[in-house]
């Protein structure tokens, strides 16, 4: 039994730390919200250099041929530091895309450039708000061509390609589109997270390129999304535990009635379920980590697991984080927001809580059924 | 058991509905743009005809009237489409403080102007370090002649910047015990020294202030109360402050919203209002908004029978604080994954339900937080003892207040 | 505006309040709990001597003729004391369904005994767990005869008739049966709560009589169900403020590390959300008891309100009564678990929460459509 | 990150495995009926075995292994079908406070008969008036000679009536301040003087005793610790008590019961696992159930390291109580109206899941309340400050006690 990151993804996970304690403190994730850019540039390239969007990448395609296991462990880091990066679309959604459904001619061509942070690819799926199905899917491929809108497209704006759903006739597929090409209409959005960059893209008659099976879509997306989920726990859990800090350092400096705050009974037993919430969330993220890295059959489950737990502990940790600070926590000078932002923004942007809650009953009921 | 009206409540709902839907749609006429001076407009209107701070008296410039009436008058002002607010501190707050403390004199200056909306107060009591421990407050006053000189700093004052007075409570002897060093004024907003900066929140609104003092003047004749009882002359502003039970009416973040938005929306290609999930989800926050809302009406009741209503009324704030919370959230999660997005295209209300959650956590910290509400239903409703307090009996210079 | 009882009613509850501190203690409810009768005989013949169940039956068949606001008093207080009686049975339902269904020879036949208390009504429903809908009904009606057997009928084992929810074809109805007539076998259950009695009944070729329109059986039910809805929520809400007096005198008196423990903020803040629960509780169950005594279109919209509402109130005060008693809490000495025990039977035996949110929903939506 | 067993590890599982496949079945052999009886003859068995305590060192009766054999150990015996409890107070937390604090010939004397199940203990330390508070307690303990003299009352006592011993604290002296007037005894619970009451519970079971002393004497040889130092000896005593995390396995109170029992139950003529609010609960407790289990995997590969788990395991229990409670509450409900029933006819697992409300409650209290938990991981794990106390300095016998 060893269940716990080894000392070589420790030590990545300490050279991930001081990386971004340096590169990626908060401001950074604040001078994006407030500023105009879409992203921290400078910072995508430092992450680049220091080699994290190869790290799951076969050698053969110039990655690094690491396991999902150090991709978890710089996804917690990338989640406690908010970092403003395109990392998320990129790393945990197109590259896993291709890596799941390219043909080697579309690996040749992208993965070399995703490792080396060169190219950057995003996910376009929604096309309105409730819950993603074939029917909610307008866009449609007919003789290559792809026509359609898509919203809340994660880095859309600044993404060199998309993984854009689509269909043709009555088949769901995924699709390859080149951003820059002709066809393509991107316009950034307001969101709650403006450290998160979204666009909302229109494509007319633009050239898509048909990923994995004609009519798998879904299938191949359920993919890319455990996938996702695991990854996205993990910033997560890291977001959870920041507000928990948070909330801890400020309750014990600040004082009413001549005592810390911290010493009330009521706020000592909130962060104790802040805490509960964080530990139970990180040890299911650990089970989504052992099933991505062994690409184990309890996936789907331990996916889906892994997110439920994960997005209760950041709401939770995210709001009272807030109540916690009081009055100065609904400041726009205190740095409570950001998360409370970014929480919400996970909570949502691969699928609600209950939309997973309910797939992961799904799955355990396709479970019992084979066994 | 019944919610009608008695024949005397009735006559008097007839006379103030045919005066609104006379004097109302004059609002039509009234040339400004700038919501307070609508504002201001409309309630010289009222204070003309007799309608303005019904229960004042009348040589204040109120009419006299009952709890009962007073509320009557309410309902049906909210009836009719006409600009309200920026009354509530100076009418609801400092108003009854001056009743009880001002001179003769002062109260005649002052509260027919207050009554006509002509002048607008904001209140000056909450500082960086208090919190929800008012009496924490170090805002220092000292006597210089006839005068007060103040320095210091107050927060989260509303309307600061276009208030014409304001009602402050300060510290003048730090070496006795915290309650007992504090002394109340009123003061002209307009003095020199006073500095006022905006507190952007998390939504991106800035509904409150900050306040800097220098050297403010403050005549001793301005102030309210006796040296040192400042604790008790804030107790009767705090009294009046409205412990209003929200009802959680047709608003956005309400039943009725979220029923509105999830009927739109789809789960798994059906309607989001057929998820049982769903369902029982909307049905609990019903149960909740129905329970206040008829609390709402036994409070009514009470009034009618000239009752004075207690402290349970601190819980509507607090249930429709989390509750606004609660269904902000959860509407966004319907929106699946869009729901982050704040512009309309994205679904219906676009936008709304997002800037509603941001603006949530303010409701349950402002006005007393969710734990002060709950502190006060268990010791003022449920009479259970206070916690262990250290700072009761200590010169105020002594007590621990950490690093900040 | 008057939305609250009158001198009169409130009179009535005063009485009630003081007959009932004197014949029915909690030792009462406990002697029935804890012995081999269904129920307290000398209490109920008090009650009927007191003319409580003759309340809203009309004068021309030897009642009171008073409205439903009386009896929503006497629900109240018999719900604080726990009292073990078939009251709801008989009155709220039996009767109700007299009332609402039953034909001129019917009424004249029950309701007079009714109101004098010589006759006990009940209603025998489910025949199995889970919800109660037309395919879950197995027992039939042919040629006036019943056969079929009902679960957990409350009072069944000492009621003198039933109305029984059956099916005649597809058609589902109500029907009247004498319990002491032939066909009849019945057989006293455990329950959660034996200071209230339940019987398996099983009916063969046991005499009939149609109840209502025939095929109108789950309508008429409902109205019952409404009817009995509001007055169980009253009981509810009474067993609830019981329960939080019973904590609050406890943690007034306990003392842990030198003080009470009603002062640690911890139960303080438990005790506020309890009294909160039964504030809305209250004022929903006040809602519910003005649609019935004016026969309002809102009633079926109101009687869920204050059911649901009701119900949860009850749930929250009594398992937080036992936590904040600690180990004293779950001792039989300690009057706590009558309060449970009584919760959990209230909350589930005219259907769950859940149960009525949904019915809840689909009243508003009714609502709805009709404006 | 893998579950796998490193060699050593597998090795030692292979030859516990190899022990127990041959030997439980041998207790198909034994005649005793009675649990306690057969749980002491399958101890024996372990012990002769040398698999009996398996941390502790052999010359008192243990094997000497690491806490991860141990704990492997425990898996293994856990899939074989053999009686056990009765040793856990014994074995898990008086013989560790014994070999801190006994002397050598005692440990000699009574650690190996713990280890062989010949002895059962029992813990004598909360009291009626004490609840959380355990160093409230007031049984009082008067030297005499050789000897001292116990007077007072004990309660929740798991197993009086069945031990051999039992390990006790005690009032010494009440005109210290309370934690500091303690002293630590273990004792024959055949002594004379000592009355035994089982206390019902409200599910009906009986699972806990009030012991009463009167003039009950006890050697001073056999006080643990110094006498006045009694808390320090009880803290060694509780430290071992076993925080266990339970799991939320296959049992009735789990996922797994409530599924198997949503899934033969209908809603609105539906399976209930098909009810979208039925799905969403269930995949909650599953979260919960899953959050355990994998906290306590990370738990083992901690002591697999050699490290001592913290207090984060008081999480287990804390997050199982309440959730058996919700559990037991829901499936009731899922019963609709016969949900109340205890009989079998009623539906699937009749009466298990009301029966198994009742003890629900229970579990949130016992072995530290809900409260107590928190207070736990708020203070040692969060290091959030202790709540004022202001019994630490004073007498014992000043101490505000209330009515009781």
């Amino acid at each position: 039994m060893n269940f716990e990151f080894s000392s070589e993804q420790n030590l990545l996970r300490d050279q991930a730390k001081s990386f971004l304690a340096d590169k990626s403190p908060l401001r950074v994730a604040r001078q994006v919200l407030e500023g105009e850019s879409s992203h921290d540039a400078e910072l995508w390239r430092s992450i680049a250099a220091m080699g994290w969007t190869a790290t799951t990448i076969p050698e053969k395609y110039h990655g690094l041929g690491l396991g999902q296991l150090e991709l978890c462990v710089i996804a917690e880091e990338l989640g406690r530091a908010l970092s403003p990066v395109p990392f998320s679309s990129s790393v945990y959604m197109a590259t896993e895309a291709l890596l799941l459904g390219g043909s080697e001619a579309q690996k040749e061509a992208l993965l070399g450039k995703l490792a080396q942070g060169e190219a950057i690819g995003c996910m376009a799926l929604a096309e309105q708000a409730g819950s993603l199905s074939p029917n909610s899917i307008q866009s449609t491929v007919s003789t290559g061509k792809l026509t359609g809108t898509k919203l809340m497209v994660a880095d859309g704006d600044l993404a060199d390609f998309a993984v854009v759903l689509a269909k043709s006739g009555d088949d769901c597929s995924l699709y390859l589109v080149d951003l820059n090409g002709d066809g393509v209409e991107r316009e950034t959005v307001a969101t709650m997270d403006p450290s998160r960059s979204h666009a909302r893209i229109s494509f007319t008659a633009a050239e898509a390129d048909l990923l994995g099976t004609a009519g798998d879509g879904f299938q191949l997306l359920a993919g890319v999304l455990d996938h996702a989920a695991v990854l996205y726990a993990f910033e997560q859990v890291a977001g959870a535990e920041a507000c928990l800090d948070m909330a801890k350092e400020y309750a014990l400096q600040r004082y009413a009635f001549g005592r810390p705050i911290a010493s009330y009974q009521a706020l000592k037993h909130r962060m104790a379920q802040m805490y509960v919430a964080c530990v139970l969330a990180r040890s299911n993220c650990y089970y989504g980590a052992w099933a991505l890295s062994t690409r184990a059959a309890e996936l789907p489950v331990a996916a889906a697991t892994a997110r439920v737990s994960a997005t209760q502990a950041f709401k939770m940790c995210a709001e009272e984080n807030i109540q916690i600070h009081g009055g100065m926590g609904f400041t726009w000078e205190f740095d409570c927001h950001l998360y409370y932002r970014r929480h919400k923004l996970l909570a949502v942007n691969i699928g609600s809580e209950s939309f997973w809650k309910d797939r992961l009953i799904t799955r355990i009921e396709a479970q019992k059924a084979a066994a | 058991m019944d919610f009608n009206d008695t024949q005397q409540e009735a006559d008097f709902r007839q006379e103030a509905r045919r005066w609104l839907e006379e004097n109302a749609p004059k609002m039509a006429d009234v040339k400004a743009t700038d919501p307070i001076e609508r504002a201001q407009a409309w309630q010289m209107m009222k204070y003309q005809a007799g309608w303005a701070c019904l229960r004042w008296p009348k040589e204040y410039g109120g009419r006299g009237a009952s709890a009962v009436e007073s509320s009557i008058f309410s309902e049906e002002e909210g009836r009719v489409s006409v600009p309200v607010g920026a009354f509530t501190i100076g009418q609801g707050m400092a108003a009854p403080t001056m009743m009880q403390y001002a001179s003769e004199e002062q109260k005649k200056q002052y509260l027919p102007r207050l009554a006509s909306g002509e002048d607008i107060w904001c209140q000056l009591f909450s500082e960086p370090a208090g919190g929800s421990d008012l009496a924490a407050l170090t805002t220092r006053s000292v006597r210089d002649g006839d005068d007060w000189v103040i320095n210091g700093q107050k927060i989260w004052t509303s309307g600061a910047h276009y208030s014409d007075y304001g009602i402050m409570v300060t510290r003048s002897d730090p070496t006795v015990p915290k309650h007992k060093g504090l002394t109340y004024f009123f003061l002209d907003m307009k003095s020199a020294g006073i500095e006022i900066k905006p507190i952007k929140q998390i939504s991106g609104d800035s509904n409150f202030n900050e306040v800097y003092f220098t050297d403010v003047r403050i005549p001793d004749s301005q102030r309210l109360g006796k040296v040192g009882e400042g604790w008790a002359v804030s107790m009767t502003t705090l009294m009046n402050e409205r412990a209003a039970i929200a009802g959680g009416g047709p608003g956005l973040l309400s039943f009725e919203g979220a029923y509105a938005l999830a009927s739109e929306l789809q789960i798994d290609d059906a309607p989001a209002t057929q998820d049982r999930a769903v369902r029982n989800q909307l049905a609990d926050w019903y149960c909740k908004e129905s329970g206040l809302k008829y609390t709402f009406a036994r409070t009514q009741s009470a009034l009618s029978r000239g009752d004075t209503p207690g402290p349970e009324n601190s819980i509507g704030k607090l249930v429709s604080a989390k509750k606004s919370q609660e269904i902000a959230s959860f509407c966004i999660d319907l929106m699946e994954m869009v729901g982050a997005s704040l512009s309309p295209e994205a679904g219906p209300y676009g936008g709304q339900f997002q800037n509603a959650y941001m603006g949530s956590p303010g409701g349950r910290i402002a006005g007393g937080s969710d734990e002060i509400m709950m502190n006060i239903i268990a010791e003022r409703v449920l009479g259970l003892p206070q916690d262990i307090r250290v700072d009761k009996e200590v010169p105020f210079n002594e007590i621990p207040t950490g690093n900040k």
